[in-house]
């Protein structure tokens, strides 16, 4: 029994750690989506293998597990990475694979967006040459589109670095309705969320407590007034105890444990909540500093409003934990 | 209590009705943050104005209808059922005149009033400073002497200045005199935006719109006909102020109770995602809404009868910026990916964000509530 | 438009605040229930009209409506008085006079115990002579019972103070099932049950922060902490809030305002989410103090979780007033 | 990540739950915080140390079974999964024993540990004064040197001590040199309750048990053999007593686990009470009890690859007080009008709103948390 991460879990989590604050600044962040340091970092996170992670090493990839990926996403989350790494890193490989779309060298270029809930709508798909439709909740076909042949229109959306786009239409490459295949799938979608929302939750903090650290007011720095200690003691709380169960949740598929669904969802449920309550106190800790767009806050607290929503949000987890749990709830949990 | 509207009243309400029903925009109003909203609001405003309905509550001669509080509120309430424009001049409207009715000179109130009225002199609040938020005594810009101009030239900062890059004029306090007392030596400024010396610089919000500015001043003078109230006074006179600020006059129930019954609609609208759950706190943010609304019936009947509300305003600022939080975040959850997107509840949202913050921090107003309301001890 | 009491409504509130600061101290709230203070308080609350408070004049009562229940219910819920008050003075007037029971001048002494949700359980039966079971919820028939006839036991509740019994049987005196009256009999006992949830909050704030002002530690005033500050701030938000929509039910009742039924439950549901929230606050700002039995604040703390509960709990009126927005839950709410 | 068990533990687990299904008493034994109940769980303690479950991660010589940390996580969780009765030692076993480890003599260890463990000595502890409360510092009981008798002579009062009347010994601070400095000049002191000068008066508590005494010194002596630690140093010794309180020890995630399963159980129980909502706040209870279990696991292995939990200990407290809390609410509300009468859960919930108040209330927590986790200044 040892419920911490090995030594070479470690190793890729500050290998991770050290290419975010190097190639990842916020400035990137708030980079256009074409930018070129946007395009540098997909091209280091390539190199790194990470887009193989999951992949299995006969077909090229690191063959690693998702006990891996949680530390990656953790560190990708941390930094606001503007690209589409839960979708391409943790939702494809499986589908990618079994599709025949993993062969050769190639798949290190495959960048992917998903749109498991079919809302005809993506997120960072500036470099994906693939978009994979349907899975949500685990369950039904997902299907291989070029995103190439697509019709995309931009959106408007509350995080502006998200490069939201309108996608209809585009040539289907294939289907995959192998059940084990699309459940496997959504769940290491959904666990890689809720593992950037752990690693955005502590931006958050870390950002709130250098500010009220320094920021005077009445004479005193505003971090010495009880409120503000209560509100951040409160948020760490939140991510404290959100964290391990994200990790269990990796550790529960990597094992192939049973209860990975439950665990799954436990570890989204709570990092959502995590990350929403850390960025409630962290903009009220900031004062109106933290109601400007010139200042970084923002970009971290709309990437998480936006995960905590994504991937199946709170409340759509807890009722699935209830299932899960015996309990089955009468009202309806829709997709999205 | 007698919850009945006379006859004068209900006729008011009609009247304010019709005139909303025709003249309204049908598509609502681009942003009055952004520069072109901004433009498109204050000729609603000049709409209202020449119609008499920009301040009802204000004596015919500065161009209102010297409408009861009760008339306010039914106003108000109409305003919001139409669905009618964000008030772009509130700072002036409902933070600067309440003072200029009380502390103003009649010179003062004959000058500023109606152009205020009118839309023609546009308001911003210099209240905050860099490393001055809502500890308005730490302020740092001064105000030195000039006798021989009979005036003062102002130098220093003011900052988060809502709408400043498309305001005609600043109110705000500055220092004059000695700062040993943080809470004398302070002068209440009228100051307009165009004087020499003075330089406004955008910068954009949360919501992404160019909402905030930064003011700097460098020697610009101000005759002493600008200065309200007496001079060194600036913070009791400022003091009354953010008191109609964080009072009833800025956030009538209107706007909730409007908010709470769009959020239900919206659960019809989106029916398969509303879960039990979800529609238990949907209910309990009308109830809240609600409670709003009978509290301030409550506080404008002991206001009639005489009574200042005092330090109680604390309780309406910290309940109507938590409840609009609630409200918003609701919506986002009942829209799921939806509210994700750039529409009026992910902005209503984002805007009721800054309630806790703005007009004197919540906590701030606890302790007030704490000290004054419930007699706990300062230290 | 005037949203406040009438001088005589004034009256009555301040006239029963001293009878009750005279006659209901808290060695009376706990005193055994056939103790001489407690039928000396009953007999008092008799002599003063209460009991006929809603009663017509022709019939021999005060001819009062709703708007004197509410202060006559917060003063006498700020004192914790240990009778059957909701149940006598609101619940039972219209029901006893359709079925003939409060004619003449005997009504005066005519207490009763209510049992709507026919859970077989009273409480403060002892100066009880009937009891008036159904009518949970405003519908179904209420039947009166010779409560002298009943088989009655004792149970043991976390209120001590409130005489709990285990009540079968008992002569059937009379039915009611007027759908008009038992709907105002249940409004009238929730309204009520609401005002004196008011009362009692109220009291437990007062005692919290005389305890907090006089109490020293770390070398201050308890008081002077931020973090109690801030929490008694929010209990008194609570209160604030509620207390007008309670006041606004009993206009709506006495009104015949076709929107009583969703004002009541507003009113039920803010007052017992206020006495729960204040009494959470109140217990964790006394520290130890509030948890031993020798200090009063649990007297009052017990009794506002009972009545929290009774008379519909606020999720049950959360959910009624959710079908009055035209929102209906698909999940059950059942009575008691 | 390794989750597995090894074949050790797993055999320590079907021992420890063969033993409790064959032990644990049918029915519930009355409470411990009652006279007799305390007697029928003094009982029960001795059963458990006849075989040696009193004490597991003891040394074998003071009655032990020198079990690993993961075995006892694994004790405590066949226990409250037995629904094995409260172990009404706690004090002496939780809070001074880890202290006495750390701080006593060969001697006193020989001496007081195994008396401990067989339930001989039962022992209360003395922190909290009529105006010390969490407040340690401000202890007044004075300790005062007696040279000629080789030992001290206490004077004051103690107040709350947890079943205090039906102990026989009290370990505490007592001020034993100038109090000028707040935290030094305190010693720590094991009395035993026959102590001529000792007086306990019980006293009850919210839950109407007789739960918390009233402990009066007057001029009672206790040799120099029962200071544990230095003398005045008793400030740095209590602190560590209270950080293992406060820590992994006295709260294992298997309580919190087996409530959240019996809540569950409840909600099938009341089906038509269960609303959507309800199921909310039920799976939210037990997704905090799993993450509290979750936490346990990651803090235990770190304490045994030599990290101490330090100040991280206060994230527990904190953490599962208030679930505590929650699940407790919970239930009532699922329960309606039968959560007011007396039964295990309105007891427990009685219970559980002490847990945010003693052992350093969670203000205090918070404060910790802020200020040696965060990082956050102190003034």
């Amino acid at each position: 029994m040892r419920f911490a991460p090995t030594a070479e879990q470690q190793d890729l989590r500050i290998a991770v750690r050290e290419l975010m604050r190097d190639r990842c600044p916020s400035s990137v962040v708030r980079a256009e989506p074409d930018d070129p340091a946007i395009n540098g970092l997909a091209e280091e996170i390539c190199r790194m293998g990470a887009l193989g992670l999951l992949v299995a090493e006969r077909d090229g990839g690191l063959g690693l597990d998702e006990n891996y990926l949680v530390p990656l996403m953790v560190e990708t989350g941390w930094a606001a990475a503007p690209l589409p790494l839960v979708d391409s890193i943790a939702f494809a490989p499986g589908l990618l694979s079994h599709a025949g779309y993993s062969d050769g060298p190639d798949y290190r270029k495959r960048w992917c967006v998903a749109d498991p809930a079919k809302r005809a709508e993506t997120r960072f798909g500036q470099p994906a040459g693939l978009l994979l439709r349907g899975g949500f909740g685990g369950t039904g076909a997902v299907q291989l589109v070029d995103l190439d042949t697509a019709v995309r229109s931009h959106l408007a959306a509350m995080d502006p670095s998200a490069d939201v786009h309108d996608v209809r239409g585009g040539q289907e490459l294939a289907i995959v309705d192998d059940p084990v295949l699309v459940r496997q799938a959504w769940q290491r979608g959904v666990l890689a969320a809720a593992a950037q929302l752990i690693g955005l939750a502590r931006h958050m903090l870390e950002m709130t407590v250098d500010y009220v650290a320094g920021r005077t007011q009445f004479g005193v720095p505003v971090g010495s007034f009880q409120a503000v200690k209560h509100r951040l003691a409160t948020a760490l709380l939140a991510v404290e105890f959100a964290a391990p169960v994200v990790d269990r949740a990796g550790h529960s598929m990597a094992s192939a444990n049973p209860g990975a669904d439950r665990d799954v969802s436990s570890a989204k449920a709570l990092a959502s909540e995590a990350a929403r309550a850390v960025g409630r106190e962290a903009i009220q800790c900031h004062g109106a500093m933290g109601y400007t767009t010139e200042y970084d806050l923002q970009l971290y607290l709309k990437r998480a409003w936006a995960l905590a929503a994504d991937w199946g949000s709170a409340s759509w987890h807890r009722a699935r934990l209830a299932g899960h749990l015996g309990m089955s709830l009468t009202g309806s949990t829709p997709a999205g | 209590m007698d919850l009945t509207w006379s006859e004068r009243e209900q006729a008011f309400r009609a009247e304010a009705k019709a005139w909303l029903t025709a003249n309204v925009p049908a598509e609502p109003l681009p942003s009055g943050d952004t520069r072109e909203g901004f433009a498109a609001h204050v000729d609603w405003e000049r709409r209202m104005f020449a119609d008499r309905w920009s301040v009802v509550s204000w004596p015919p001669e500065y161009g209102g209808r010297d409408a009861s509080l009760w008339e306010w509120l039914i106003f108000e309430e109409e305003y919001y059922r139409a669905g009618a424009p964000q008030r772009v001049t509130q700072n002036g409207i409902f933070l600067l005149a309440p003072t200029l009715f009380e502390f103003g000179t009649p010179e003062q109130q004959r000058y500023w009033l109606p152009r205020m009225a009118a839309a023609e002199d546009l308001w911003c609040q210099g209240w905050s400073e860099p490393g001055a938020g809502s500890d308005l005594a730490a302020i740092r810009s001064r105000a030195d002497r000039d006798d021989q101009a009979g005036g003062w030239r102002l130098t220093g900062q003011k900052t988060w200045t809502t709408r400043g890059a498309f305001c005609t004029h600043l109110f705000g306090l500055f220092r004059s005199g000695p700062s040993a007392d943080r809470h004398r030596g302070l002068s209440y400024f009228l100051v307009p935006l165009d004087t020499p010396g003075v330089t406004v610089r955008g910068f954009p919000r949360l919501d992404g719109d160019e909402g905030f500015a930064e003011v700097f001043f460098a020697d610009a003078f101000v005759p002493d006909s600008h200065v309200l109230g007496e001079v060194h006074e600036g913070w009791r006179v400022a003091m009354a102020t953010t008191g109609s600020e964080r009072g009833l006059t800025l956030r009538s129930p209107g706007r909730f109770k409007h908010a709470a019954d769009r959020l239900i609609a919206e659960v019809a609208h989106r029916h398969p995602a509303a879960t039990d759950a979800l529609i238990e706190r949907v209910t309990g943010v009308w109830l809240r809404a609600f409670a709003y609304q009978q509290f301030t019936l409550a506080q404008v009947s002991q206001l009639i009868a005489g009574e200042a509300p005092g330090a109680r305003s604390s309780l309406n600022k910290v309940y109507w910026s938590e409840l609009d939080i609630e409200l918003h975040e609701t919506a986002l959850e009942l829209l799921g990916m939806d509210g994700q997107l750039d529409n009026e509840w992910s902005r209503g949202f984002q805007f009721s964000l800054a309630g806790p913050i703005y007009a004197g921090t919540n906590e701030i107003q606890r302790n007030i509530i704490a000290e004054r309301l419930l007699g706990l001890p300062r230290k």
